[in-house]
């Protein structure tokens, strides 16, 4: 039957009646998920699928938005688990209601045991692994990793990732996003007080600014390295204030579960075998910023 | 005879302010006690203590023949004082009846409000002091002055009151509203309860009162019993007794 | 309307023409009810799922865990008082019973129990401060908010190494505790949630008490006007007390709910949630000033909040545009409550 | 001479309550004009409309002859209509002095607050009437009642004002405080002030009164000159005249 | 005290022996100051970065942004009034000021008045509403917070695509701009931000307001008592209406600041610092009911917030906790203050 929604995008109805829900746990405001919407919501344009997307950091309300998602009986689920025990029962449910759902970003480990059909992207743990790795390879001694938002369980894995990919000494610092003074100003108090840092890990761009700008106020010889970007970023990178940008390609984590909800209802095709498909991390430095710069601009880096 | 309440050398501070001190008075069944006094006498320290709102620091408090303390409004109205404030007599935004029970619900078998009990016995106290509202459902805060002045005494007197205590019951009220409420305070006393009121109206205070307590600057200026004081020097020692001459001349050097 | 009784009040030559719909827009919650089914109705036309069995569940859900706060904060907003702390609250007892029940190993029903322990000492060691130092609530309670949000943060991190607790599934008693928190019951093939019950039975108990009973009475009295009810002889400060208590008994109960049914908790967890109850009141009909209003308009407050907000979701509405929803519907509805209000203090006069 | 203040069948109605209608009298230079009535017979309301704080519905309302329609008080003010009320007289946390000055604040050239000179001017006038403060830094609050009272009728005085309204001044105050006040009234009309003075007290209002506007639910019941009526009749009156005989009677039967 | 002057007044039998200290604790910063002392000498000891220049640079810094907004919203809060909507305002203003100085390639002095001139609109719209509506201003500012943060997320991305608005450098005379709001001086080899200057001049400013003319006079009458002010002429609603813009002036200022020293502004900014602003005005000694406080105490409540927050770092203490530390300075804040104002009263009569 033909379930036509007329509240939703123009583009489900070119497509006929492909529906998929994206819920993330991204709080809105948040540059990173930012990204993944942006991806999702292209991914449908193209291809003709209603996409919608929502988010609540708050691991009950998105269950509940699953539980929405499931009543409005929608053609894909599309979900980010930061928290896998809290969706557990919603995904379960969905599942049973038939509808295929694709697991993105985080809780990689619990995606098929909850019946899900494909994992895309990469827990947030591996991504700061990487970056810690890369930031001891580049000579540093001692890390600090700058949480913007208190108690977000992505930002805390990211950070704890660091750790163990770094080997060394790694302290955390909360900041708090929402005022970029207290952003720099904290970060400098740090590097003022501990001048055996030599490295910030910035978890956000304009927090990479703000430490960047910290930097300079303390005169500390510590580099940036930050997660994401924007055009302040990517002319930092180039002129070598940022050291480099872990880049999750969260656009893909966005587009890639769209195209293959789509390829499955169209075609019954699956992707992964099983595995997560890996989106990252890449890294934005030097050598290849000019290439993303154009893309950051528009929201999709 | 004990008397209902009865004070000795009484006296209260607050912080460094003397507000009261070295106080005595009776306030006997039957009988009205008037506190008069200039602004900032003491008056409405001295019934706070007898409501049991502050507590006295000195001197000793006995309410038929027991010395005590209160330490909330409740116990003083569990021992039979019922005080009606001036500003503090209702709560604006609920309904007659509600405020007429407030305090003192009256519930049904099961714990729940009794409300059809407590219109009923709200519409007849009050029609009984000669007040007829449209419908004690309604908010007292659309009630004129007058009348809730009434509802407070109404109350306090339907609730038992052994000791009815009025602060300036009359002093926001016009000439046939203050007429009602004396009327009401002299039907009090008559079934025998015994009252204190404050008024700053020699003219309110002489008609109805059996004793005179004179304060001045937190001290008893002196205390009469109606007989040994006419209302020309009720009035006079209200003002602070020989000062007040001097003012009566140049308020009739200025009379028109 | 006079002392003595000398024409029949009827003819009050002072009132203009009485008009006859005005008898009905007396109650707090009226305006509420208008809103309600004003959402409901345009949800149930623009979108084709808000009103099947399964989009009512869904909605009535998100309503539920709202509504119970809601009309615990109304009950505490007519009693004069204002709780800032009452969000992570629902946090906070969330994850003492966590901690207690996966790190110590107690059985839930002890952790709850301690956590109830736990709620109403906060809910009273607030209703104390308030009434001992005499500052508004507002400073008080946003200061045990602060305290409350640097607990759970620093406590969860401390003891678990993360920001967050899970594993509740393992604990003993879990299965019991959950049925009676966060199971669900079939109507009409579809699950719904046992908190809508929860729900249904707390607004029903409120209202009877706001209603029907002295404590209600009392209730309306010390947030009309505390000194005037002190002095006939109602336990303010107790009253008072006991108001910030049950505002921590909601919060016990929805974090309870919480806990079980997802099995895990977030540190950062009802940041911000103490406005949605405020506005779900204020919707309802509530007083900020106290002394008036009542737990069904609350109740109804959260309904509109929840259909509201998986309305917007069922209509495939961008939500980057929300907190504008939200704003601007707050607004209109203390508008249109404040027009009634005044419309029917005038008809009572 | 045209009238300070004229007032034609001026009416105002709140909401569907009609709280004044058809209201006439004048307010003339050197002239007490006494507003007297029961409660919520519209007395405030018309006062109200002197000062600017509601408008008027209804007739006309003419100032020194000009017919106007104020918009704030502001704009009585600017027309030399002082008004004390008995609530809103006074800032409680300001100092006694920025109390005095409110409104009217003395600046120094440059624009800021002249401090100083508000001082001692608050101090001046203060004293001029007799109230001799210790400080007029501290806080209006702190003062007695009656004190406050003083505070805002010597302000009025001070600002030039050609009217003075009072609204019940002597309400709360004591025998003394209230003779206080009466001089400062008669004070201000011996000046080539227009007065007008509202009080539920027959004993306040004849003394100092050139005339006396009765008011009953809303409507006026008579307005007479001094010459045209005693204290005793205009004390039945006030209590809504033949009624009162029945209540004199009831209180006379009930004298202890 | 006496009406009639009868004996000197110094002899007034009614008052117990007067303590000399007590004059001295009538100011309404007085709690603050001893405060400031007290966290700025614990933190001197204890850590060694505090005290150095670079460190006071630091913390002067933090102070300085979080005071301008706080003398501001004190100078409302002493009006009467609350402005929930003041911490995304600073937001706000930074994103008008950068889409339209990148998307629309307006030179940035432009912008800056453009944003202005929407900063003043919204704060004359708040009081308006406020004084319009008669509601109180705790609601009406919730809903503009609410409408204003879905606007930023709102705007910000349906014209970026993303939820953060950069490249500000390339902007036309966004260095002549930046020399005004977010340059440095030098201090013994040190950079200090040019905010601190700014923070210094509107404290002044503020200060000088509210102690030495005609308008801060009226703004303590109209918090005190707004219809007694109205009474003696006072223009109540121009003032209110004066406060709230002046509010949302600060916020311009910082909003200015912010994207001019950092060049990109995130949309969900300056969500939550209203309280911050409330706490540092409340601990500088305003009253949350209206009518007394000083723009120098809650400067000096910044200052605290900034020396703690920031000293907390030198200390290497864990910051998990800071929000409680928070919540216990603010508690601790109100009662000091509540207990000297008391004392002060009673030393006043
Ligand atoms: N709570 C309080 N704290 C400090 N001083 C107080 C307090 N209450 C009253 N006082 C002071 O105690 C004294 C007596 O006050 P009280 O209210 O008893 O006077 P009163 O005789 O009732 O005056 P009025 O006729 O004006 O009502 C006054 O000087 C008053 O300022
Ligand atoms: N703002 C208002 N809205 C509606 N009705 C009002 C308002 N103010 C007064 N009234 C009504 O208008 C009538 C006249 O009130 P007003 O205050 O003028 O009486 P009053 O003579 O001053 O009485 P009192 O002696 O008690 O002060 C009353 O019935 C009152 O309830
Ligand atoms: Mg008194
Ligand atoms: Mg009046």
């Amino acid at each position: 039957q033909n379930t036509q929604d007329t509240g939703s995008n123009n583009s489900s109805q070119a497509s006929g009646d492909l529906k998929v829900s994206v819920i993330t746990h991204g709080t809105a405001g948040d540059a990173f998920w930012s990204v993944v919407k942006v991806g999702a919501e292209d991914a449908g344009k193209q291809l003709g699928v209603g996409v919608t997307y929502n988010s609540d950091g708050d691991p009950g309300a998105q269950a509940k938005l699953i539980d929405n998602a499931v009543s409005q009986k929608v053609g894909g689920i599309v979900v980010s688990m930061a928290n896998p025990d809290a969706l557990k029962t919603s995904i379960e449910n969905a599942v049973k209601a038939g509808i295929p759902v694709i697991t993105i970003n985080s809780g990689s480990a619990k995606s098929a045991e909850f019946g899900a059909m494909a994992h895309v992207g990469q827990e947030e743990s591996i991504a700061g692994e990487e970056a810690g790795k890369k930031l001891k390879a580049a000579g540093k001694t001692k890390l600090l990793c700058v949480i913007h938002e208190a108690g977000n369980s992505g930002l805390n894995q990211r950070c704890d990732g660091a750790r163990s990919g770094f080997g060394g000494a790694v302290e955390n610092l909360q900041v708090d996003i929402s005022n970029p003074t207290d952003v720099e100003a904290r970060i400098k108090a740090k590097l003022q007080s501990d001048t055996a840092v030599d490295g910030v890990l910035a978890l956000n761009p304009q927090v990479a600014v703000n430490a960047a700008s910290a930097i300079k106020g303390a005169s500390s010889k510590a580099q940036v390295a930050t997660f994401d970007l924007n055009a302040d970023v990517v002319s930092s990178i180039k002129s070598g204030e940022v050291l480099f940008a872990v880049d999750q390609q969260q656009y893909q984590q966005g587009y890639l579960p769209i195209v293959m909800l789509k390829l499955f209802k169209d075609n019954a095709n699956t992707l992964g075998g099983g595995k997560p498909v890996l989106t990252g991390p890449g890294f934005v430095d030097k050598s290849n910023v000019d290439k993303v710069a154009e893309y950051a601009k528009n929201g999709k880096r | 005879m004990t008397s209902l309440i009865e004070t000795e050398n009484i006296g209260k501070t607050y912080g460094s302010v003397i507000a009261l001190s070295e106080v005595s008075t009776v306030v006997n069944a039957g009988e009205v006690t008037c506190v008069l006094g200039d602004n900032g006498a003491g008056k409405s320290t001295l019934i706070k203590i007898l409501a049991g709102v502050h507590q006295h620091d000195q001197g000793s408090f006995r309410v038929e023949g027991e010395e005590i303390k209160f330490s909330s409004p409740r116990e003083a109205l569990d021992h039979g004082i019922a005080t009606v404030y001036q500003d503090l007599a209702v709560v604006p935004l609920m309904s007659v009846w509600r405020n007429f029970f407030l305090g003192s619900e009256p519930t049904t078998r099961f714990g729940f409000l009794d409300s059809k009990k407590g219109k009923a016995v709200t519409k007849k106290a009050l029609s009984d002091m000669g007040i007829d509202l449209r419908d004690v459902e309604q908010p007292v805060g659309t009630l004129s002055g007058g009348e809730r002045q009434c509802v407070a005494i109404a109350r306090a007197v339907h609730f038992g009151a052994k000791v009815l205590i009025l602060d300036e019951p009359t002093a926001a009220l016009g000439v046939k509203q203050a007429g009602v409420v004396l009327k009401y305070v002299a039907q009090a006393r008559d079934r025998g309860l015994g009252v204190v009121l404050i008024t700053h109206n020699p003219h309110h205070a002489y008609p109805v009162g059996n004793r005179f307590l004179l304060l001045k600057r937190g001290r008893a200026l002196g205390s009469y019993e109606k007989s040994e004081i006419d209302i020309n020097e009720l009035t006079r020692q209200m003002a602070g007794g020989a000062e007040l001459e001097a003012l009566e001349h140049e308020l009739r050097g200025v009379e028109a | 309307m006079t002392v003595t009784a000398t024409a029949p009040p009827a003819a009050d030559e002072r009132l203009g023409k009485p008009r006859a719909m005005d008898q009905l827009i007396k109650r707090p919650e009226i305006g509420a009810m208008l809103g309600a089914l004003l959402v409901f109705l345009f949800f149930s036309v623009v979108t084709e799922q808000f009103l099947s069995v399964g989009g009512a569940a869904t909605w009535l859900d998100d309503a539920s865990m709202l509504g119970i706060m809601a009309v615990a904060v109304a009950m505490l907003m007519i009693g004069g008082e204002f709780d800032l702390s009452a969000g992570v609250m629902t946090a906070s007892t969330a994850l003492v019973t966590a901690l207690l029940a996966t790190q110590l190993g107690l059985n839930v029903w002890l952790a709850l129990l301690v956590s109830l322990a736990f709620a109403l000492g906060v809910g009273a060691l607030n209703g104390w401060l308030v009434m001992r130092t005499g500052l508004p609530s507002f400073i008080v309670t946003l200061g045990s908010f602060l305290a409350l949000q640097g607990l759970n943060l620093g406590v969860t991190r401390l003891v678990t190494g993360s920001v967050q607790v899970s594993g509740m599934r393992e604990a003993a008693g879990y299965e019991s505790a959950g049925f009676l928190f966060a199971s669900t019951f079939q109507i009409g093939g579809t699950s719904f949630y046992v908190s809508i019950i929860w729900w249904v039975l707390f607004t029903v108990v409120a209202s009877t008490v706001l209603m029907r009973t002295r404590f209600g009475n009392w209730i309306f009295a010390i947030g009309g006007a505390a000194q005037s009810s002190r002095a006939v002889g109602v336990p303010v400060v107790r009253s008072k007390i006991l108001l910030f208590m049950t505002t921590a008994f909601a919060a016990w109960l929805v974090g309870s709910i919480n806990i079980l049914r997802y099995a895990s908790v977030q540190a950062n967890q009802g940041i911000g949630l103490e406005f949605q109850y405020i506005i779900a009141a204020v919707i309802g009909g509530c007083l900020l000033t106290g002394g008036f209003g009542s737990a069904v308009g609350a109740a109804i407050g959260a309904l509109i909040f929840g259909m509201a907000r998986q309305g917007i979701v069922y209509a495939g509405w961008n939500s980057d545009w929300f907190q504008l929803f939200l704003g601007v519907m707050l607004l209109a509805a203390v508008l249109v409550n404040n027009m009634l209000r005044r419309r029917a203090e005038r008809v009572r006069r």
